[in-house]
């Protein structure tokens, strides 16, 4: 296929992406923020009553069960699908063409396919402090038995929106629109000095 | 204030935006009853005590609620989806 | 009763200040009067003082329903000034600063009005355009206004971040130096004294409950202190409009009631010499005589009659004011409150007759009404005295909406949120 | 040693040293002290300056409620005024001064003040500056003048203007249990609540848990109280579902049980460590709020109780078993109830004489004549302090009999010898963030005190908070408070055992000692009993009129201290039982809060920056970037010594006449998709979309629901059910919302769904006659040529390997195209479309240039869509169809709307070849001195190259009828006056003949 020859895509956080130790760092590092530059990203939505099937077509193109419930989601390391909104998804896949892969199996009768694979940055936080950090920018809880594994949560950090899915016991995935990713790293590297950060 | 948004559960309102009086009626596109329009778009109902609001869940899931809410105390009694059909059990 | 002046300052202080009398009294409401003023606020005061100084009619009570000024006359950030885009709202807003210019004579009173100026900071070349555009408008109904430079800027307030390194950087602004503050608590005490040497009776704890009708026109209003008649009976409870209107059998009005909080700083020594707004948010902010900051930001955005504010405003009011002052991050919010805006579907007030017989009514203030209440009196005495408005207040007519004859100043069209 | 430092005891850190100076003068304290405690052990008894009458004052209190001990903390040029000097934990290095004194603390000028004291009595402002009716200092003239030394007298410190270099940050903080204060009653609290296994924060303003167990002196368990204390904190501390939180303030109790702390985080320290925020804003959405926060200890109100020396009872035990420092050699006490015995011994304990105790109350009980005399201090019941003596500090005090009835003085006054002077005036609980939660406090007669209210949020009191002033009490109310928090059944199993010294709660109803002089009830701003019955013999009766007549209780302790006192002598002018004069609704903060850390992590970074793609290269490339909204896009590219308009112009003309290119990546755009995509688009647009081409786009215009413009934009029909709206960079968000509220709303049964696709797709406009020919050259995979690509077609293709979708439509009015790539790889897209025009002489080009070419030909942005214009001003009815109603439709043709009179679009010319500006006005008759009757403004305007003329936009009553009729510029604010040519608003190419090629 023709995106197999695609040249890499640029990042937007280039210029400020500086792998090393960072912050108050000589008391160890507590949080790893890294840009995972999944190859898609994309928004399946179901009209309503249609969810069950959207769920199903998910399942048989990635393999990935959704858990039952607002927010659930799942993923498992190449791949991951967490519910944002009613009736509507986010999947990820570590490689391009995922789109195409829904193209035929969302009918108009399901609902709609959205590719945002540009449009989305995934960042993610990973370390024993990453709740902390993050409870600095969101008004959400982090803890486990609120925000359990795999679950996803959409939220809002002033003017930058944000989808978050928890992808570990101290992990998360973080997904913000791409204009407004650089001014969010900037923020989020600020805000992990005081307990010490890596980005790899 | 905390609302209550039946997909995620209660949020701060700061992730919220009031989109004001619940109980108005649109009249139907093609209507030409100009006192029906104007009171749509215009005149409030403005009670000190429970109100119908619609709310959009802006900075979450972006849905549209409706909400009961108490004006003197600012307590939220009831939400629910303005767009009914999506079978969501809500988190809370 | 006795004339305020240094001289009985001086004559009461040798006496011990044992001889001061009541303000004003606390009189018992009468059977009927000629006109009733519910509302006694700013503009319900201002509107009885009128009555009797500019119509010659005293027969006036004005009803409080709890202590007199304890609405937004005593909750507001004080600004005052004419500086608006569109003539209905400049003029109007011109007549009144003329009064304010000479309100504490008039009243014997010193509302201590201090013309100190208010700078609107623009942060983009259109932005300044824009201003232009108004600060002309002012200019073409012989209003002051003149943009500033950032070096005038920097001259003026020099705690203001002018670099442009800051994230909105200052451009310029637009001035009306004739613009100002004034005591608050100071012009509902010196109205409700002014009003009350001219005859009125100014009725506190009196909180009405009903209205009164003969057929359908309105008669008078049943009180917590009983029933009173009136020839007249006119509405200022802005904040509580929609309440009041309520209890005439009116449920739906192109208002909404929403809370506006305020904040005061510690109090320090000067260090803000002007009214000052923010271009790029909702802010503004000046320094009271007694050295606080006084200032506060948008809306809560819902509605409310409690009067009491939401955590995310206070935030977004602070954070705004830091950037503009980053040397006042370690200045201290001291005292925060909120006041309820009656908030119009156009961002301008209402001033008219009706809209029962025997009703006239004063509300839609947003969050002008003090640099308002002035002239929201004056032109509201004189629809109430002739039955027909004044040129000034012509156009804030009820039915202005529905007609499509909105005074939209900010363009944001039927929303009260935005305004 | 210092003069008043006890030889042992206290919770201070004898062994290490503090250095520190205080007005410059160097003096040093240890770990654990305050800035008050260490200053008051260097024998300092003069901290300030009252705001009014600049009288020297001394400590009253030991905590935040301090009313005269402010001073102003420096580091290096960064202030912090106003700070109580009882609640700054002394560090080696820190620089305090004083405040409100010139030249300095112990002569201050300002205290002439005290001469006109009753000419400055409450009120003053209001009575007199009106100044002349006529002459020179008129209106507000004389007013403004004496405001001018008014203001330079008032005010407390000094604010810097150095930016503050701290970091200030934000937590979002959720729990079950929030406890306020760690007092008895909290640690109980928290513990009972912490072994339910419930997530708690407990948290606390002062540095050291325990509150009143730090220095009751009493035992617990067996143990002294602070032992107790500690060991109880080091048991929470081991639990991992509770958060400790010391030198926190919870300062505001918000709807839905949200609360807004603030945790000092490094005041305390030398330096705050990398990364280390100076104070951290805790906002915590708790399930139950526990209150126990404690109560206030009173002041009496008789003349001299401000004289330095003078401090409240409980303070002075503070400062002698916490701090190990002596308010006074010879102390009496002065009180109306029991508390102050146990004060009384404690400070004997610590090595003070007790010269008396003068209560009010003449039959006092057996249990406190027992303490007295455990103190060894003579006690004289029924007897009142009438008047004290000193200077800068307390020399002795006078005392007469005293009736507690009537309050009657009698017999001769008798002079005592004192340097300390305690008082106690009962305690007020501190109930302010249960009253902050929405409700009215309740006057208890028997404990003389404002007791908590009925809950109308989740919480629930103990200890203190509630009235129960007993630590056994605390102890017992604390633990069920924490059980029931933590939604479980109350205990039975025994409670720690309290040994504390006997006493009586309830205070006699005495606040006031009615004698010769100034007896202050707000200490900070100078607030005498005679000022609040000079506002009751005028009338200023209830609560809020005292307060904003007098001044009472705005202060910086907001009343803290004066609030009940105040009402009490109120009442007693009025006649009326204290309740009946109210009691002020307490709001937030608790206690002052600073901006900074309100601000929290936006203090420096107040909005994120938005950027395109392509941003990095446009400042690569000599972009000068113009902020719109949060955005930011290349205003010009400009050469070395080109002025803006030099720069605009050129890169204008080289698109004219060969080709440019834009970055328009910021345009809002909106997928639009489903089986009812195109029935949607018909319903909020004023034209027709059903009827749209797949594979075509179609200019839109959208309308609010008033029939006013609101938004305008192309719409692509990429699928049958698939289109791609765009909107305006500035109306995006509004756009999107307009379309979320009428799908989720109004119109539920129509399947479509809206997403923003603003940052998937990065777009570059491409314009010029030799637009194509460039295409042509680097475009592979489609045809671009008109068959192919005919104006409004659309076709997909790829550059330099990458996929494209080229629209062709323009804004400039050349034949041009929009290339719109995904935004991971427009950059290279960009480039190579640049490349490829090398040979063609193809310009970048920013907003200047495009407004400039849009200005030319007539094209309306946002500066015309200013929500107060209609599709007929701006000549755009043509797009309102008649074949369908659509959002607007109805409201459109009201009479204001179609009104002769309305402001409509116009082009104009300088006649005199001179710059326009944008905001002039347009007027028929020119009068420079006295401008008037504006016809209308400028909304745009440039050079044109094109007409080699000045021209310019303009919304203008009358419009299209002044076609080719002169008028004039009327800009007084930048003095531009002069003639101009009103003509039709498309100025270039009107039939469109370039773009359609």
């Amino acid at each position: 296929m023709a995106e197999h020859q695609l040249p890499e895509r640029l990042s937007p956080l280039e210029p400020e992406y500086h792998p090393g130790s960072h912050g108050n760092f000589e008391h160890g590092i507590d949080v790893i923020l890294s840009e995972t530059r999944p190859g898609s990203i994309l928004q399946l939505a179901a009209w309503p009553g249609e969810e069950k099937g959207l769920i199903e077509a998910i399942r048989n193109v990635t393999g990935l069960a959704l858990p039952d419930g607002a927010g659930g989601g799942v993923s498992n390391g190449t791949r991951a699908v967490f519910g944002f909104a009613p009736g509507k998804f986010t999947v990820v896949d570590e490689g391009e063409g995922l789109a195409s892969a829904f193209a035929g199996v969302i009918t108009p009768a399901i609902g709609t396919l959205t590719d945002l694979s540009h449009g989305r940055t995934a960042i993610r936080i990973a370390g024993p402090k990453a709740e902390w950090v993050m409870a600095k920018f969101f008004a959400i809880d982090f803890a486990l038995p609120a925000f359990p594994l795999g679950a996803g949560r959409s939220t809002n950090h002033h003017d930058i929106f944000a989808q978050i899915q928890r992808s570990g016991a101290d992990q998360f995935d973080i997904y913000v629109f791409r204009s407004f990713a650089r001014s969010f790293w900037k923020a989020l590297c600020h805000a992990s000095e005081e307990v010490g950060y890596e980005v790899q | 204030m905390l609302i209550t948004c039946p997909y995620c559960g209660p949020r701060d309102v700061i992730e919220f935006t009031y989109q004001g009086d619940g109980n108005r009626e649109r009249p139907q596109p093609a209507s030409q009853n100009l006192d029906a329009w104007n009171a749509y778009v215009y005149d409030r109902l403005n009670p000190a005590g429970d109100h119908n609001e619609i709310w959009q869940h802006s900075g979450g899931c972006r849905a549209h609620l409706r909400v009961v809410r108490n004006t003197i105390t600012h307590e939220v009694l009831r939400t629910a989806f303005a767009r009914g059909g999506h079978r969501t059990e809500g988190r809370s | 009763m006795a004339e305020y002046s240094a001289f009985s300052l001086l004559k009461n202080a040798l006496t011990g200040n044992k001889d001061w009398k009541p303000a004003w009294r606390k009189p018992d409401p009468k059977a009927s009067y000629d006109v009733i003023v519910i509302g006694g606020g700013g503009h319900g005061l201002s509107t009885a003082y009128y009555l009797a100084k500019e119509h010659g009619i005293t027969n006036v009570a004005v009803l409080e329903k709890g202590w007199l000024g304890s609405g937004n006359v005593g909750r507001n950030t004080t600004a005052v000034r004419s500086n608006y885009l569109l003539p209905q709202n400049t003029r109007f807003y011109e007549h009144s600063m003329k009064l304010w210019e000479n309100l504490s004579h008039d009243l014997n009173y010193n509302v201590m009005f201090s013309q100190r100026g208010c700078l609107n900071l623009a942060h983009t070349p259109a932005q300044l355009d824009d201003y232009a555009r108004r600060g002309n408008a002012m200019r073409h109904l012989g209003v002051d206004a003149e943009l500033m430079s950032v070096d005038q800027i920097k001259r003026l307030v020099p705690a203001l971040d002018i670099s442009g390194s800051a994230r909105f950087p200052v451009l310029g602004g637009l001035m009306q130096r004739r613009a100002g503050s004034a005591r608050h608590d100071a012009v509902a005490w010196g109205y409700a004294r002014g009003a009350d040497r001219r005859g009125v009776d100014i009725i506190e704890n009196c909180e009405v409950t009903g209205f009164l009708r003969d057929g359908g026109r309105i008669t008078g209003v049943s009180t917590t202190r009983g029933e009173i008649r009136a020839k007249k009976v006119a509405l200022a409870v802005a904040g509580s409009t929609g309440r009041v209107m309520q209890l005439a059998g009116i449920s739906h009005m192109p208002i909404e009631s929403h809370v506006l909080q305020a904040f005061v700083s510690e109090s320090l020594k000067p260090i803000i010499d002007t009214i000052l707004t923010f271009g790029m948010g909702h802010f503004y902010i000046s320094q009271s005589d007694k050295g606080g900051l006084v200032y506060g930001g948008d809306l809560d955005g819902y509605n409310s009659y409690a009067q009491r504010g939401s955590l995310p405003i206070v935030d977004e009011v602070m954070s705004e004011m830091v950037a503009l002052f980053p040397g006042l991050a370690r200045v201290r919010m001291l005292r925060s409150w909120g006041g309820l805006c009656d908030m119009t579907m156009d961002g301008s007030p209402i001033i008219t007759t009706g809209p029962l017989p025997g009703m006239y009514l004063n509300c839609g203030w947003c969050y002008g009404g003090f640099k308002a209440t002035p002239a929201s009196g004056w032109c509201f005495a004189h629809t109430i005295a002739k039955d027909e408005p004044h040129a000034f207040n012509a156009p804030f007519t009820l039915d202005r909406f529905y007609r499509g004859l909105v005074i939209d100043d900010k363009g944001q069209g039927a929303t009260p949120r935005l305004h | 040693m210092s003069p008043r430092r006890t030889e042992t005891g206290g919770r201070i850190d004898r062994l290490r040293t503090i250095r520190f100076t205080f007005d410059g003068a160097p003096y040093t304290g240890h770990g654990g002290d305050t800035l008050a405690s260490a200053l008051l052990a260097n024998g300092v008894t003069l901290f300030g300056r009252s705001f009014k009458y600049h009288r020297p004052r001394g400590l009253l209190a030991a905590g935040v409620e301090e009313p005269n001990a402010l001073v102003t903390v420096l580091r290096g040029e960064v202030r912090e005024p106003n700070i109580a000097a009882t609640m700054v934990e002394i560090y080696d290095g820190l620089v305090a001064v004083s405040q409100n004194r010139t030249p300095s603390l112990a002569w201050d000028i300002g205290a002439i003040n005290q001469l006109g004291g009753k000419i400055l009595s409450a009120g003053f402002y209001y009575k007199t500056f009106m100044g002349p009716v006529i002459g020179p200092l008129k209106g507000t003239r004389f007013w403004m003048f004496c405001e001018h030394f008014i203001r330079r007298a008032a005010g407390l410190g000094r604010a810097g203007t150095a930016p503050d270099p701290s970091r200030y940050e934000r937590m979002n903080a959720f729990c079950d249990v929030l406890v306020v204060g760690s007092g008895p009653a909290g640690l109980m609290a928290a513990k009972a609540a912490a072994d339910q296994g419930a997530r708690v924060i407990l948290a606390d303003l002062e540095a050291h848990f325990g509150g009143s167990a730090n220095w009751s002196g009493e035992t617990i368990d067996g143990v002294p109280a602070a032992d107790w204390a500690q060991r109880s904190v080091g048991q929470l501390e081991g639990n991992d579902n509770v958060r400790l939180l010391p030198r926190t303030t919870v300062w505001g109790y918000y709807d839905g049980n949200t609360l807004a702390a603030l945790e000092r985080v490094t005041d305390h320290k030398e330096a705050a460590a990398k990364g280390e925020p100076r104070q951290r804003y805790w906002a915590i959405r708790a399930g139950t709020v526990v209150l126990a926060t404690g109560s206030f200890e009173r002041p009496l109100v008789f003349p001299g109780n401000d004289r330095p020396g003078v401090m409240l009872a409980h303070a002075a035990e503070r400062y002698a078993v916490e701090y190990g420092v002596l308010p006074g050699q010879r102390i009496a006490l002065f009180t109306n109830n029991d508390s102050a015995y146990r004060s009384a011994v404690a400070l004997k304990k610590a090595g003070a004489a007790i010269v008396a105790i003068i209560d009010v109350r003449s039959d006092v009980s057996n249990e406190m004549r027992k303490l007295a005399s455990e103190a060894e201090a003579e006690l004289l019941a029924g007897h009142a302090v009438v008047a004290t003596e000193g200077g800068k500090a307390l020399t002795g005090l006078k005392v007469q009999r005293f009736d507690a009835m009537n309050g009657a003085l009698s017999g001769d006054d008798r002079s005592i010898h004192a340097d300390g002077l305690l008082m106690s005036g009962g305690w007020s609980p501190t109930i302010h963030l249960a009253s902050q939660a929405g409700a009215k406090a309740e006057w208890d007669s028997a404990r003389q005190a404002f007791l908590p209210p009925q809950p109308t949020q989740h919480w629930i009191g103990a200890g203190a908070f509630t009235g129960s002033f007993s630590t056994a009490e605390a102890i017992a109310e604390g633990r069920a408070a924490g059980l029931q928090a933590a939604g479980a059944a109350a205990s039975s199993a025994p409670l720690p055992v309290v040994e504390a010294a006997p006493g009586d709660p309830d205070p006699a109803p005495v606040f006031e000692i009615k004698a010769k002089g100034k007896s202050f009830v707000d200490f900070q701003h100078d607030v005498t009993a005679e000022d609040v019955r000079l506002a009751h013999r005028e009338g200023f009766v209830s609560v809020e009129h005292l307060k904003r007549y007098t001044t009472l209780g705005m202060a910086t302790d907001q009343g803290k201290n004066s609030n009940v006192p105040g009402l009490a002598i109120m009442a007693e002018a009025l006649g009326k039982p204290i309740p009946e004069v109210g009691t002020t609704r307490f709001r937030p903060p608790y206690t002052a809060v600073s901006i900074g850390s309100l601000a929290a992590e936006r203090f420096g970074d107040l909005k994120p920056e938005r950027l395109t793609p392509m941003h990095d290269w446009h400042m690569a490339n000599g972009a000068t970037m113009y902020s719109a909204g949060l955005w930011y896009r290349p205003m010009i590219y400009g050469l070395a010594g080109e002025t803006v308009e030099q720069a605009y112009v050129r890169e204008a003309r080289a698109t004219r006449e060969s080709a440019g290119i834009v970055d328009v990546s910021t345009l809002g755009k909106i997928a639009v998709q489903g089986p009812d995509a195109a029935e949607f688009l018909d319903r909020v647009y004023t034209n027709m979309f059903s009827t749209l081409a797949i594979g075509k786009a179609r200019y839109g215009l959208m309308l609010r629901e008033d029939g006013l413009a609101f938004d305008d934009g192309t719409t692509w029909r990429l699928g049958e059910q698939e289109f791609l709206m765009t909107t305006t960079t500035a109306n995006a968000g509004k756009v999107m919302q307009h379309l979320e509220y009428f799908l989720d709303v109004i119109w539920p049964e129509l399947k479509v769904t809206v997403t923003s696709v603003t940052d998937e797709w990065a777009g570059a406009a491409i314009g010029g006659p030799n637009a194509r020919a460039i295409l042509a050259s680097c475009v592979t995979g489609t045809a671009v040529d008109n068959a192919a690509l005919p104006f409004m077609g659309i076709v997909h293709g790829r550059v330099a390997g990458i996929p494209v979708m080229i629209c062709r439509l323009s804004f400039s009015g050349e034949m041009a195209f929009e290339v719109y790539s995904g935004a991971g790889y427009s950059t290279r897209v960009w480039e190579a479309l640049i490349e490829a025009g090398k040979p063609f002489g193809l310009v970048t080009y920013g907003l200047e240039a495009l407004g400039t070419m849009r200005i030319e030909k007539g094209h309306v942005t946002g500066a015309e869509i200013d929500g107060r214009t209609t599709a007929r001003d701006l000549h755009l009815d043509w797009m309102l169809s008649k074949k369908k109603p659509f959002i607007g439709s109805a409201m459109m043709d009201r009479e204001g709307l179609i009104a002769s009179d309305r402001l409509e679009l116009v082009g104009l010319i300088a006649l005199d070849n001179r710059p326009l500006n944008g905001g002039g006005h347009i007027v028929e008759e020119l009068d420079e001195a006295n401008p008037h009757d504006s016809l209308g403004h400028i909304t745009a305007c440039c050079y044109s190259p094109a007409l080699g003329k000045y021209i310019a936009l303009a919304l203008v009553e009358g419009g299209k009828a002044r076609h080719g009729t002169r008028a004039f510029v009327s800009d007084p604010l930048r003095n531009r006056f002069g003639p101009i040519e009103i003509v039709s608003n498309h100025f270039y190419d009107p039939d469109g003949s370039r773009m359609h090629g």
